[in-house]
């Protein structure tokens, strides 16, 4: 079973070639690898390669099942399976990069303690359009262009979600 | 003698005091907010009641829901930790009017401390130095500019309730000088609804060095030396160490004594802490006092070997100090290094959520003060330092290797923390020098903030491969076996005896 | 200098060495059988190599197989930690031959201080007292009576080559006598391959205690005081302390010289440890002296604020010892328990398996060493002990304060552990006064052996409560929410949104 | 849902009464319980009652999800939860005690380092039948009474499980 793995910009063809316990013939594009790969901890994989010993703990996205986050000791890298199934959706998936800016995230939890501004209101670049706080710490989040409020989908008081969209722009 | 204490706090100081209690024999109840129903400090403590909704303002904060705790399960002291309450004199005064003991100074001590003016005033009766500059509230121009050059310009103007750097401005002449009271002066009011503010001589690469204080109730006043917490973000503390590598015996002589009138200035009894700015020339003045435990206590613990929350509590209980000051001696080297669930990379946003995974450092000369386990959701309402991680080793060198093992060893998922920002400082030359002051972080915050090198491809390949493995495992697992615990143990092995190898 | 070091070791001691080896800037291999490969050591290790099946005797006993090993990775010194073929000269020689360090003494010293008759001799030439006894083989029944006589009974007749009990034998009169030396003859050929026997005066109510030695290829030789090791089962340790309760600071001074001379006495060069009989008269004899790092060396690290296994690499690299005699002076206390995956109420039967779920204590004044999680699975082929549990205070008092502590913080679920027993060793009022010898366990077995007191029916019925739960929660919970990590986070919580009331 | 649960020698009956939350009414036999319960770690339930904070740490029997080793800070309880199912298989149950002794098994894994009988064998009471060695320990396994080898279930070398039938007897 041959599959496509995304990592950063890369894009890995992997294929693997044969299994004996926890002993692993695997292809990788065009370099063949022999491991010994084992879960010790939940989520934490030991791979052993030519002696050398590697650890990496996985996190999947809580979104989506096919996205981890892999974390070296030093580095946490993003990676993306890419089987047929995904490779399919994403063939009729639409262009959705944010032209400008569409919309108003917060990346964090946490509560909503200002809303300057309302539905309608023409924005200048640079102005704020909602406050929230976490852990002692406000954020302002601002347009990056002219624009105009077309919807505020939460109040003050509010407690949000990660990358919930709080504003919509138009 | 104190029996039960109440721990008018949350977090990992929570969980610090109560074992010190649990040592002593000492029960403990545990407060807690909404919010906090699954923190670790509500299950460790033999008692909990529950004060009030998520926000701080609505339940730890709240004076009357602390005494009404106490009263509910008999606890006859409260410990307020650090922060909260804890150098609020009017829950000092309640428990006494309440006959509650209350582990730290008496009232008249901390509105003496409280106080920025007050307490400039009452150093400078005690003789012990401070920053040049007025020891009255800025009222007028003319009294302002007069004083200003007498001090000499820059000047720095501060509120005298301030903290946290609100009501604070730094002038470098007349011209700007009016504009700066003013402006401080109506932030100072919004802040801290009090619009006194003074005057002060600005130091150039100041250090900021403090000195732990332990008084009984029979005058006995000693300092247990210093800790240098010059490296600061924000005004706030992020690595403390002990001894300052800027220190020298005559000067911890001094600075300790210095430190020992400023308590007994006020009356001081209990755990307490003098801050001194010391700028490059080694002279020191007096910052503030803080009327409680810090969070950097630890440092100290490490190199005297001694339990400051027991010394607290025997002192509440009205025990003499078991210790002179000749006994006080440091033996080796401490770092303390604040573990927060924050973003470096992303201007240092909190970053609250669910812990995937901890694995916290063990073995020699490490000690984790922490409240967090697998699962756990960090609220977005409290501090994000989740974590105090504290090394001690024979010497300075020898602790900041030790402080970069046990930062490698930490591992935390789920959220993201400043393990890798704090990995970086225990390489910056000027850090292991020990040559630095508090722009430590603003001077090396590009070399700090630089994204981490690129990955090998071969470290790439072995990530693809954990991957790849972990997909095709849960493809393969059509009834995932849930244990007990609601884990799957050993599902690698599973996987492997389900191909026919049998691992031994 | 060293760069790379092999460990020849498994579970916690290997993470031990790894630890400083990290600290030090030294790469480290593991080596591991067929059963290790999920153990925490190899994942610790910048490199691993598989050394043979899951038996000792096919592995990690195997001396080419380790030696093959720094050849493939290019290892270029060898720590051997306990146990295994930590005492055995052949690969000390092997490793000379090979020009690859070997962390310990010289094989001379090994093989001086390896069979115990030549180790009398020796400590006899050299001054320092033995017990009692002969220094010659047992050959004839004359010889073994006219012994006897001289010596007085009761006696002990013991293996040259023996060690845990084995080749023993107790004689109280003269008609016992030869048949005992016989008999001991016999076990001692079965179990060593080696029928030399020796005879010794039987010490009443003895003290174990112990010497830690460090010497440096320059001749200078110290020593870092006592460690009371009188806890024991079955001749195994399980609780040491350090100072010991017995001690004077006279007896310390000529005990440590007698340690020091000793050593010197077989060019010792590195950590060792000289082991002493102590009877009640503070009488002290020499028992034998163990050529590497004990399993209770943390004591002696934490009263002294040294890293044993870092002056051990120093030592090996041909530096001189940083530190003088007199440099060396205890502070505090040290208590160290020996956690074991066994049943106590069962004869002590391990009890290897599958841990669940393990939580360590943490905080002030501990120090945790061990290698098992989540998950692990215990093999049946190695030593039941997972874990060292440490801790200092101020004073003993306060250190059994602390051992229960975090005796009671210590969770370890899934399998049968020594924790409870090891708590109630903390309640029996002859270890709280540090009057006990070799014979306490013995004296104490029964109180220690008592089933834990009968629940109380409120305690009973929460853990009902808590079953019932987890019992219909699993019954509402028709698809499991498995993670990413195969854990279905914060189910409780789940519980609760379903039921339409939702947490904050 | 009433249901009744057996924790040593006791049986107990208990019914949820209400439950707003983590906020739980409970009642066991003759007694009422307001308690707020909450699941910690894994497996670990925090129980609030009367603002006493109870600990309880649970492992699920391997063999037998009804049955759990409950842990608190000082002891642990064997519990078994006999809900109507359970109930009807324990009346149809033939009674299964060992009346003497039909097998030997051990209750640790480990490996046979010994098997000094034969099938067929007639052995004294106090004779040893096997020997099974784990953690550098080995445990011999005796017959209490006069009695015949039917059965040897594994050989010498053999890994064993825990409480696995090794030998039987007649």
């Amino acid at each position: 079973m041959a599959i496509e793995i995304h990592i950063g910009e890369r894009v890995a063809n992997v294929e693997l070639l044969s299994i004996d316990g926890n002993k692993v013939q695997i292809q990788i594009d065009d370099k063949t690898y022999d491991v010994d790969i084992s879960m010790i901890e939940h989520g934490v994989y030991s791979i052993l390669h030519q002696n050398k010993s590697y650890n990496m703990e996985l996190v999947k996205s809580s979104d989506d099942s096919k996205k981890y986050d892999v974390s070296t000791l030093y580095n946490t890298m993003g990676i993306e399976i890419v089987d047929v199934h995904r490779k399919y959706m994403k063939s009729r998936q639409k262009d959705d990069i944010d032209e400008g800016q569409e919309k108003i995230f917060t990346p964090m939890p946490g509560k909503v303690v200002k809303i300057p501004v309302k539905k309608g209101d023409k924005l200048e670049p640079g102005q704020t359009v909602i406050v929230v706080e976490a852990m002692k710490m406000q954020s302002e989040y601002k347009v990056k262009r002219e624009c105009k409020i077309k919807d505020i989908l939460v109040n003050e008081g509010d407690t949000v979600e990660g990358n919930q969209t709080l504003v919509v722009l138009e | 003698m104190i029996k039960k204490i109440l721990i008018a706090n949350r977090g990992e100081i929570a969980m610090r005091i109560m074992r010190s209690c649990r040592e002593m024999g000492i029960k403990t109840v545990a407060v807690f907010s909404e919010a906090d129903r699954t923190s670790k400090h509500v299950s460790f403590a033999d008692e909990a009641v529950c004060i009030g909704p998520a926000p701080s303002k609505e339940s730890y904060l709240i004076i009357d829901n602390i005494i009404e705790a106490c009263k509910i399960t008999g606890a006859d002291a409260i410990h307020p930790g650090y922060g909260f309450l804890s150098e609020n004199a009017s829950l000092a005064s309640k428990c006494q009017k309440e006959k509650i003991i209350f582990i730290g100074p008496k009232p008249y001590a901390m509105c003496k401390m409280g106080d920025k003016i007050t307490a400039r005033q009452t150093m400078i009766a005690a003789g012990v130095p401070v920053v040049p500059g007025t020891k009255e509230n800025l009222t007028t121009k003319e009294q302002a500019e007069a004083a200003a050059k007498k001090i000499g310009f820059p000047i720095m103007v501060k509120a005298s309730s301030g903290g946290g750097g609100k009501g604070m401005r730094l002038v470098k002449n007349t011209k700007e000088l009016w504009d700066a009271v003013l402006a401080a002066k109506s932030e100072a009011l919004s802040s801290f609804g009090d619009d006194a503010v003074y005057m002060e001589k600005y130091i150039k690469s100041p250090h900021h060095i403090e000195f732990q204080i332990l008084a009984d109730k029979f005058g006995n006043t000693i300092h247990l030396c210093e800790r240098e917490c010059s490296v600061q973000r924000r005004h706030q503390k992020i690595i403390e160490e002990t001894p300052s590598p800027l220190m020298t015996p005559e000067l911890r002589e001094v600075m300790g004594l210095a430190a020992i009138n400023a308590a007994k200035s006020v009356k001081y009894v209990g755990a307490g802490t003098v801050e001194f700015l010391v700028d490059d020339n080694l002279n020191y003045y007096f910052l503030e006092m803080n009327t409680r435990l810090q969070v950097e206590h630890p440092i100290t613990e490490k190199v005297l070997g001694i339990d400051l929350v027991k010394e607290q509590i025997n002192i509440a209980n009205g025990k003499k100090l078991p210790f002179k000051q000749s006994d006080i001696v440091q033996r080796g080297h401490a770092i303390e290094c604040r573990i927060c669930a924050e973003d470096a990379y992303n201007d240092f946003m909190p970053s609250p959520g669910i812990i995937k995974h901890v694995s916290e450092p063990k073995g020699i000369g490490v000690r984790v003060d922490s409240y967090v386990y697998d699962g756990y959701e960090i609220p977005i309402y409290y501090d994000p330092m989740i974590a105090k991680l504290v090394v001690r080793a024979a010497s300075r060198k020898y602790a900041i290797e030790r402080m970069k093992r046990v930062l490698y060893e930490y591992r935390i998922s789920g959220i993201k923390t400043n393990i890798g920002f704090l990995r970086k400082i225990m390489d910056i030359p000027d850090f292991v020098k020990g040559k630095y002051d508090t722009h430590f972080i603003e001077k090396h915050i590009d070399t700090l903030l630089k994204p981490p090198r690129a990955t090998k491809t071969l470290t790439e390949d072995m990530a693809i491969i954990a991957a790849y493995f972990d997909y095709i495992m849960n493809l393969e697992e059509n009834t995932p076996k849930t244990s007990a615990e609601g884990r799957a143990i050993n599902r690698w092995k599973e996987f492997g005896k389900r191909k026919g190898v049998l691992r031994i």
